[in-house]
């Protein structure tokens, strides 16, 4: 009796859509190492539809399989019927989960949830017309760049390359390293 | 696929000897030892050669060996029947930051139960400091344990020193070493290290599961921790496991004659592991360089997670443990990683490869083909990864 | 000469069918059943396999169903276990006057420890009085532990009707029984009985030495007994004995599934040898003459020794067990029948024959042909012996 | 390993000795069934030799084992060599007794003792002028047969048979039970 079952080694032998989008429309990060898990997805919208989903996974066999279940789930759904996806569901679709694994498929379905909301929320950025800059603590968006976020009142900088907000404590612009490594 | 195990720290297989020696006893001398009649001749006298084979093992009496059914019970024997025992003494205990959980949370239950408990820092190589250990002793503490060989980093302590110094404080305070990891696989003399009490366990040597023993010194003065018959002079109850109590003494003795071969075989193959793993790109060994039990090699993988490291191990055969957060079902990073100051985001990709006598320089070098390819693989689905070699 | 075992309440042979099942574990199938490699998958399916066994058993859920090393760890677990987590209800236990040492020696450190026993008396027949219990409970109550079957006297006790009681006075309260006689022996249902707790072990229905189990109802708040890692859900520590833990489940499904025969059998024998024992001039049967256990025939014989005559028994081929003094390393004569009102100069003629599966007719007459001019020659050598008869 | 030796096995199985002697010189007792032990010692005396001993004893094997060997080790000894006969003697005779057997071997050589001591009071009673009396309880001697004993305060009864002293608890006269059986 493996620990796993095998619908969910498949899915951490040969996960699906690895990978990052370099124009993503939308980004969903959750977690972080200290907890030993980390997910980064990244999602292509069209006609309100999910036309490409890919991730990146920092955690145990779970975790990478949920990230590729997720993917595969929301691939090509609506946004509605993505952000419907629950943890039950990615796990009773993987054929069960060890019972301290749950929190990964929870946090599968919330990547691509904050992935999707991130998306809504540039939406709605743009329709404010077209505002520059978003906060990367908060998620506020401004016209202007201002030196401290007048929202939440964070200090922010920005990389000299491409002008994008870099997140508190983090070196390097992650737009930049994006690209770079695409 | 070839299968290569690598985790003797979790259990090692049994030996055949010791397997064909314990057959009898789950057959036709199936007797209790306490019966008087003849069903129990057999049964008593095989238990009594056992004791003597495992006293030997460490330089005891055979009086002072006293069974258990693993080491964790061993380990909770030695704390909370020693912290019983001498409540009037004092309700303080000392161990270090880098015990076996049947230790800690023994210590834990005896602090709800109202005792004290010092907990002695390591150093980066997961070393405690005798001084620091004779300085936490106090009027009121009753006990001091230390583990011999960690199971997670390798690091052996200075269990001699340690015990010299606490006594040189206080003298009658009793001294208990976790010799789990040691005992069997490395020479433990009782005398040398000078503890009252020292627990282990067959598992860890080629004997049988479910057995164990904790060595008592003569005098000590310690409650009975499974309480019931006259079983082990009535400090441990509960009707004796004879086949495992034989199989433990015959892998006793086999661990006592073949040692030194073992620990040349095991350190050989350790240090080609070491190297070959070490020279992958922020991969780090954990623990002592060179005071480490012979078969365990320990290092930190940046930028991956031990559990799917362990994942990709298995598929290429190869069989070996974590401490990370993933892998252990309290879903917490690893204490004894956190102890030598390893960031808890390093720790989840830990991996302990533990060495046995049935391994081979093509164990070690089907684990070095491979594990380049895994940490790849891994690192490049990681998203922490990219942005560092970014940055 | 021919060989005749009667004394399997100390321990029974081991089933054939039981060996083989246990013989892969310690084989290929050595592997700890925590690794996440293929090397933990066979035995982590068999230790849960086994789990579900006996829990069919008991009528109990797996998760309920916590495996130990022997019936004295469960006895140890459940008392200490629950006392230990309930401090804040109340510190007071309730025992009866005849439960095993293990039960018995734990509510004694407990006593130690601050905690306040009752001890309830039994009557002649050793019958415990549901009511006596009911009222022994107090609002700081959080305990009550009645053994089932007891193996000195065989009497069992109403557990369900105390179990009944007691929570009629006091709901929440926790009732345990050592069930170690019983389970496997005669039905046992944690529902019908009202338990919240009750031990088992494997060594007593034919399973593996060293094999255990604690049922614990689901919500019950009680402590880890023996500390330390993650395994059984992180309330008992240690590494599995796969071993021994799959024998026990086989056992006790063979157990539920041949049960109805094997009472059958056993109490055929049992009274055909009460009948011929107690012919014998000055020879009573101890315990309940009915409500007993099917295999168990316990006696005093007067003006003799337990041990003489266990010896003499020997001699003759025939293997039993005897609760008197000198059989005792206390050097007390058993608690037992003298909480039945067995005057100590006649508790030291205690015998008892503990009959099983393999016992046959023969077996039974052996036993007859014997005892008498055992009993005879014995008599004949005591000074108190020839006193009375002329009196 | 059998908890006891082969010889201490062959002195239970065949013990040398059991009985009583009617006319014994001298009798000890030792022990009660209560504690599970009890042992009866009867000596026959000639020339301070002991030309008989015999023993009933109540008592586990090493207690039956043990009062066969001190029977044994006693037969034809001068009362100081049967007097100097130490427990450890009579365990070391048996080839060695389990660690709680040995009260059992202390046993055996006191009751020998008793028997021994019982015979020299008699001796030195008789010295004394034949006394006609002993007091059961605290074996003193008298001359004329007291309704309570002049020495310890004990009352008295006596055999309406053979006119001895009965011991205090019990029904039936020791001397004359020892005859009818003999
Ligand atoms: C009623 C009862 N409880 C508990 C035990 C202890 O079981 P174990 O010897 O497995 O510890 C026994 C042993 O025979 C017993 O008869
Ligand atoms: C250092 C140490 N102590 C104690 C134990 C517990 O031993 P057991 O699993 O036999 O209870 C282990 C187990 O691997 C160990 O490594
Ligand atoms: S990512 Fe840690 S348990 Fe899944
Ligand atoms: S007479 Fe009881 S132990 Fe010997």
């Amino acid at each position: 009796m493996p620990v796993y079952t095998d619908k969910v080694l498949d899915h951490f032998m040969n996960p699906r859509n690895v990978g990052s989008i370099p124009d993503a429309d939308g980004i969903g990060k959750v977690g972080n190492p200290t907890c030993g898990d980390m997910m980064d997805f990244y999602i292509k919208v069209k006609d309100n539809r999910l036309e490409d989903v890919k991730f990146k996974t920092f955690g145990c066999g779970a975790a990478i399989a949920v990230s590729s279940m997720v993917s595969e789930m929301a691939m090509g759904k609506t946004l509605e019927e993505a952000k419907a996806i629950t943890r039950e569901q990615v796990a009773q679709e993987l054929g069960g989960l060890p019972d301290n694994k749950m929190h990964c498929s929870n946090l599968g379905a919330e990547a691509l949830h904050a992935a999707i909301e991130d998306y809504e929320q540039k939406q709605a950025a743009a329709q404010q017309g077209g505002l520059a800059c978003q906060c990367p603590f908060c998620n506020e968006f401004f016209k202007d760049v201002p030196e401290v976020c007048t929202s939440c009142g964070a200090k922010l900088r920005f990389c000299d390359e491409c002008g994008q907000p870099i997140p508190h404590g983090q070196e390097a612009c992650p737009t930049c390293a994006e690209k770079a490594q695409a | 696929m070839r299968e290569v195990y690598l985790d003797h720290a979790a259990t090692t297989p049994l030996d055949p000897r010791v397997w064909e020696a314990m057959v009898p006893f789950f057959r036709e001398q199936f007797g209790n030892p306490q019966s008087l009649h003849r069903y129990g001749d057999g049964p008593r006298e095989a238990v009594e050669h056992a004791r003597a084979q495992v006293a030997e093992l460490i330089g005891a009496q055979d009086k002072e060996i006293f069974f258990t059914a693993s080491g964790s019970e061993a380990n909770n024997f030695a704390l909370k029947g020693i912290a019983f025992a001498n409540e009037n003494v004092g309700k303080h205990l000392v161990i270090s930051a880098i015990e076996h959980h049947s230790v800690l949370n023994s210590a834990r239950t005896l602090e709800k139960l109202g005792y004290e408990i010092t907990v002695i820092p390591v150093d980066a190589h997961g070393l405690v400091d005798p001084a620091a250990v004779a300085e936490a002793v106090r009027d009121d503490t009753v006990l001091v344990s230390i583990i011999h060989g960690s199971n997670e980093i390798g690091t052996i302590q200075p269990i001699a020193e340690i015990a010299r110094r606490v006594k040189e404080r206080k003298r009658r305070i009793y001294v208990h070493t976790d010799a789990v990891m040691t005992a069997g696989t490395i020479p433990v003399n009782v005398d040398e290290l000078g503890v009252d009490l020292l627990s282990l366990a067959g598992s860890a040597f080629y004997g049988p599961k479910g057995s164990g023993a904790l060595y008592i010194r003569r005098g000590t003065r310690i409650m009975p921790y499974i309480d019931g018959g006259v079983q082990e002079k009535g400090r441990r109850g509960g009707t004796e496991n004879v086949p495992a109590i034989v199989g433990l003494g015959l892998a006793a003795e086999l661990a006592r004659g073949e040692m030194g071969q073992r620990v040349a075989h095991l350190t050989a193959l350790r240090d080609r592991l070491i190297q070959g793993l070490t020279a992958v790109d922020r991969v780090t060994l954990t623990g002592h360089p060179t005071q480490r039990l012979p078969g365990l090699v320990s290092v930190v993988v940046e930028y991956v997670e031990g559990e799917a490291l362990l994942l990709l191990l298995n598929a290429s055969g190869i069989a070996a443990s974590s401490g990370s957060t993933c892998t252990s079902r309290a879903l917490k990073a690893s204490h004894v990683l956190t102890a030598i100051g390893v960031e808890t985001a390093l720790a989840q990709g830990s991996l302990v490869f533990s060495l046995g006598v049935g391994n081979t320089p093509e164990d070690v070098d089907q684990v070095l083909g491979v594990f380049p390819k895994i940490v790849e693989r891994l690192r490049a689905m990681s998203p922490l990864y990219h942005k560092v070699e970014v940055a």
